[in-house]
């Protein structure tokens, strides 16, 4: 089209919307408040976010990884991700690191793994570094790590061999890959070290030499990942390398994976509870942890908070019906909170009055992790694993 | 009060509805494009609800109702013809897109009546792009809203145009002016 | 790794898989019946679609259109699609037409509008027709038209300028680009033409000449488009170019699109209960039509189903509480249901003992149109428009 | 009876979990990886479950109450570890993948006991894969499933390793031996 032609209905569009929308007198009602302002859009930037920030990642279904304060309970943004994508802050706060797989043409075309590096506060795409592949599953936290210092990210393959890519996040390229065969997930431990569980019982740890290249070394074997396995989503402490983990029957295992890996020494929290060891014999009916994220470590106190629920063995992804508060000093349950509502997932805020959260489908609950008073409710917060920011994921 | 009889309110209006960003020349582009497109009326302020009557007996369902304290729920009274997720409820405002969405320079609009001051105003419903759906605070208000082929008042399109990513993350409800 | 390597890992897994595994002794219980034998892996097929399936397009959130036969209740397949996309099906029922909008990486990258082409039996990807644009909206039926010879395709743009996208589905390419000012929506009618609604009141038909370009020829303004609009999802003979469309206040509209196109004379389904018009005035509480697809048309029989609720005006995306049937020869309603269930989307089957179809939220019901009896209600069956294959779009 | 003492046993099942389809080399790819991996227990069949207590003592919640009859429910004997939507509510089958949709040469095992002949069988858990979620008849079983540090036996893996599109649709349950 010319532009006379665009001018000329230009000027015929507003006659007619001046015709249509023009000369009505004003009725003057005398004391009227002035008109409200015509206003601008903007764009909000996120807030340094403190301890009691938490981010509920939903990677399947409506994905997003949504951020919510502790304190006032109000959302504060959403952090963009394909479905099935792990989310992890940068340990300094500048930037969100978010390990997607996206295809060309949505189902189908050419499949690009990246690790898309957004900025802490605008959550706009910094960079994207490309990756040769990582494992597509739901609702694990510790497939993709955050070395302390920040400088390594350890994304989890699984392609279906095992293996361990290690990104430079100063020089935003992907090092190399380790294989860890017969072994998953890879937390973050220390400076450049990653941790991930075997499916003979051990642990490994994958340790960077100066070029970043990794080799793996094992403990012993000391639980069974075929009948009382450790829950993927254990809690570690990325700057010292302690880790408490928890298996299916209700052990805890203090995990040192700061030098070479140890087995740990497993105990009950049944026991803690004053209750017998829980049986994995069909028809016993047991107190067992549950859920997909079924435990909370609150380093600074040593307390530990696990979702429970009765049930027979092989039910470890029933959501908790009760919270059990437990030292894990004294390994002596402290409170058991019969909760509202079921939960599958529970986080705690690392900070010296902490906050807890727990959710559910969609809801999120806040509660005082002393008390365990309820703060928040809030709806429509999405479902997925519960992330703080702090040392402990 | 806006001058209605002078060209220069509509102009003022019409850069304020396209977000009056030059930014990537989308003013230039769009901007041209709403202008042209002949029977699309961008400016429906002539009829019912902006007229005088105030009373009970003129105002919808929705206006009957609404209030202006709690703008996170959907009968804050911007949002006669909102669709969506409110940006109340994502991190973002009123007026104001959550982080690391975008504020598109098109809209569909609605006229919404103040209950503190009685006046009629044109809001512009601006979705913010860029990110995966919100899904908080979902409203669906219909006040005088219309079917598609008369987009200016539709709030079922994705109006993301002329922002670098389609992706619908919630809606806001900006005073874009007057409507009596 | 080297094949020998390989070679030797693989000999001592199979080892060790037989020593735990290996020497069982079989307790025999003597009248066993056979033991089940091992099965092989196989893809189904879909069956040549008959009048009486319906097509439930789910275009927001957990997208894909379902096919469910309405005998049996039974799904059939999902034809895959982006979010906000179109689906049709060749009147020859050899393909399923999707048009679709994909970003190379999810919500950004380069955006590719498209027509793919899925085989109607496999749903295999056949070729994917590059388009130019396309308009992103949920729940409207007519924003892809198919020619009753199935060779063309209209599809409806918006970019904010209104335009219909011809494809020629033999020739597998865009043939260009009718502008429809001020117009929007492309239902097919006949060989070579398309419908459209005006903002200004009136009907639109775009006729295609010989070398598949179009012209647009307007109808008088007959309704307003501001103040009682026509439903985008109106119901549309394909092959006649005959429609009913029905108006916020509940004024049908029978339409004739087959030349010329002309103003149709509406009358009112309240009248034809026996009620007053429909007030637009405020706290005038009515029987109105609603929700998004709110009227369907049982073309052999003259019937019309529409979901009606009582409500002010400007309540039109409320679901129906009632269901009218209506003869649309006497213009006088034949039956008012109470539905057990609110429902926004109708569609009717158009064979001689006709299914209804009702969707809201997840759930469709099947019910006998003639006895309005409920033959299924099918669970998570996706909320979206309804379309039942033959020449009533 | 299947030969449990002889290498062939090993291998057919080997290539049954591999769908032992060579189309498009998946086998050799693929296959060779899974053999590869050096403490991938690919057949738990040699405890609790799979041994001869077929009392109502020896067997888990699932199994005492799984039924033969209606492969659209949950409770189906075969679908002690499944999770996500069955196929069956999809257009396919208890072994057939709906139509559009592929089936993985890779997948999951459970042991699952079937009520009608007591015997324990090894079942593939195959995911469809090509189009969006089905999202109809969704099942979480978890019978002596595990984490995905032994993938062999974990339901939340998307399991679409080796076919066109890791797209997940639904999951069929394929009965590929005994487990006796």
């Amino acid at each position: 089209m010319g532009g006379i032609g665009r001018m000329r209905q230009r000027i015929s569009v507003i006659a007619a919307l001046l015709s249509a929308a023009g000369v009505q007198a004003q009725a003057q009602t005398p004391p009227r408040p002035p008109e409200l302002p015509v206003e601008e859009s903007d764009v909000a930037a996120l807030p340094v976010l403190g301890p009691r920030v938490v981010m509920v990642n939903t990677n399947w279904g409506s994905t997003g990884a949504r951020l919510f304060d502790g304190d006032t309970g109000k959302m504060l943004g959403l952090i963009h991700e394909a479905q099935l994508s792990n989310v992890a802050l940068d340990p300094a706060g500048r930037y969100f690191y978010v390990a997607e797989s996206i295809w060309t043409k949505g189902n189908r075309g050419t499949r690009q793994d990246m690790l898309t590096v957004r900025d802490a506060r605008t959550l706009k795409v910094v960079r994207e570094i490309a990756l040769p592949g990582r494992l597509l599953v739901g609702t694990r936290k510790h497939d993709l790590g955050i070395s302390a210092d920040g400088r390594y990210a350890y994304v989890y393959d699984f392609d279906p061999a095992s293996s361990i890519i290690v990104v430079d996040l100063v020089r935003s390229r992907v090092l190399g890959r380790t294989e860890v065969p017969g072994c998953g997930l890879s937390a973050a431990i220390g400076a450049a070290a990653s941790l991930s569980l075997c499916a003979d019982g051990a642990l490994a740890v994958t340790t960077l030499d100066a070029r970043g290249r990794g080799s793996v070394s094992r403990s012993e074997s000391f639980f069974s990942a075929e009948n009382d396995p450790i829950f993927d989503n254990f809690a570690v402490d990325t700057a010292s390398g302690a880790a408490m983990m928890l298996s299916y029957t209700g052990l805890v295992y203090p995990v040192d994976a700061s030098g070479e890996p140890k087995a740990p020494t497993p105990w009950s929290v049944q026991e803690a509870a004053g209750l017998p060891r829980a049986s994995t014999a069909p028809l016993a009916v047991n107190w067992l942890p549950g859920g997909r994220q079924p435990m909370a470590w609150h380093k600074p106190s040593g307390r530990l908070f696990v979702l429970m629920h009765m049930g027979e063995y092989w039910s470890q992804k029933e959501p908790g019906t009760e919270l059990w508060v437990i030292d894990s000093a004294t390994r002596r349950v402290l409170t058991r909170k019969k909760l509202k509502h079921k939960a599958s997932f529970v986080e705690v805020s690392q900070d010296a009055q902490p906050l807890l959260f727990l959710n559910e489908e969609e809801t999120l609950w806040v509660l005082d992790a002393a008390t365990l008073e309820q703060k928040h409710e809030i709806a429509n917060a999405g479902g997925g694993t519960l992330t703080t920011f702090g040392p402990v994921r | 009060m806006p001058d209605h009889s002078s060209d220069a309110r509509f102009e003022r209006l019409l850069r304020r509805l396209a977000g009056h960003s030059s930014r990537r020349g989308i003013l230039a582009r769009l901007g041209a494009t709403i202008v042209a497109a002949p029977v699309f009326p961008l400016l429906p302020v002539s009829h019912a609800q902006s007229g005088k009557d105030r009373s009970v007996r003129g105002k919808t369902g929705f206006a009957r109702t609404a209030q202006t304290k709690d703008d996170t729920q959907c009968d804050y009274w911007r949002y006669c013809a909102i669709d969506g997720s409110l940006c109340t409820c994502c991190g973002g405002g009123v007026h104001t897109c959550p982080p690391g969405t975008e504020p598109s320079p098109t809209s569909w609009v609605g006229t919404c009546i103040n209950p503190d001051d009685g006046r009629a105003y044109l809001i512009a419903y601006r979705d913010c792009c860029g990110s995966s759906a919100c899904n908080r605070c979902n409203c669906d208000n219909t006040d005088r809203a219309t079917e598609i082929y008369r987009p200016s008042t539709n709030n079922d399109i994705i109006w993301c145009f002329g922002v670098s990513s389609m992706e619908y993350h919630c809606s806001t409800a900006v005073v874009v002016g007057t409507a009596e």
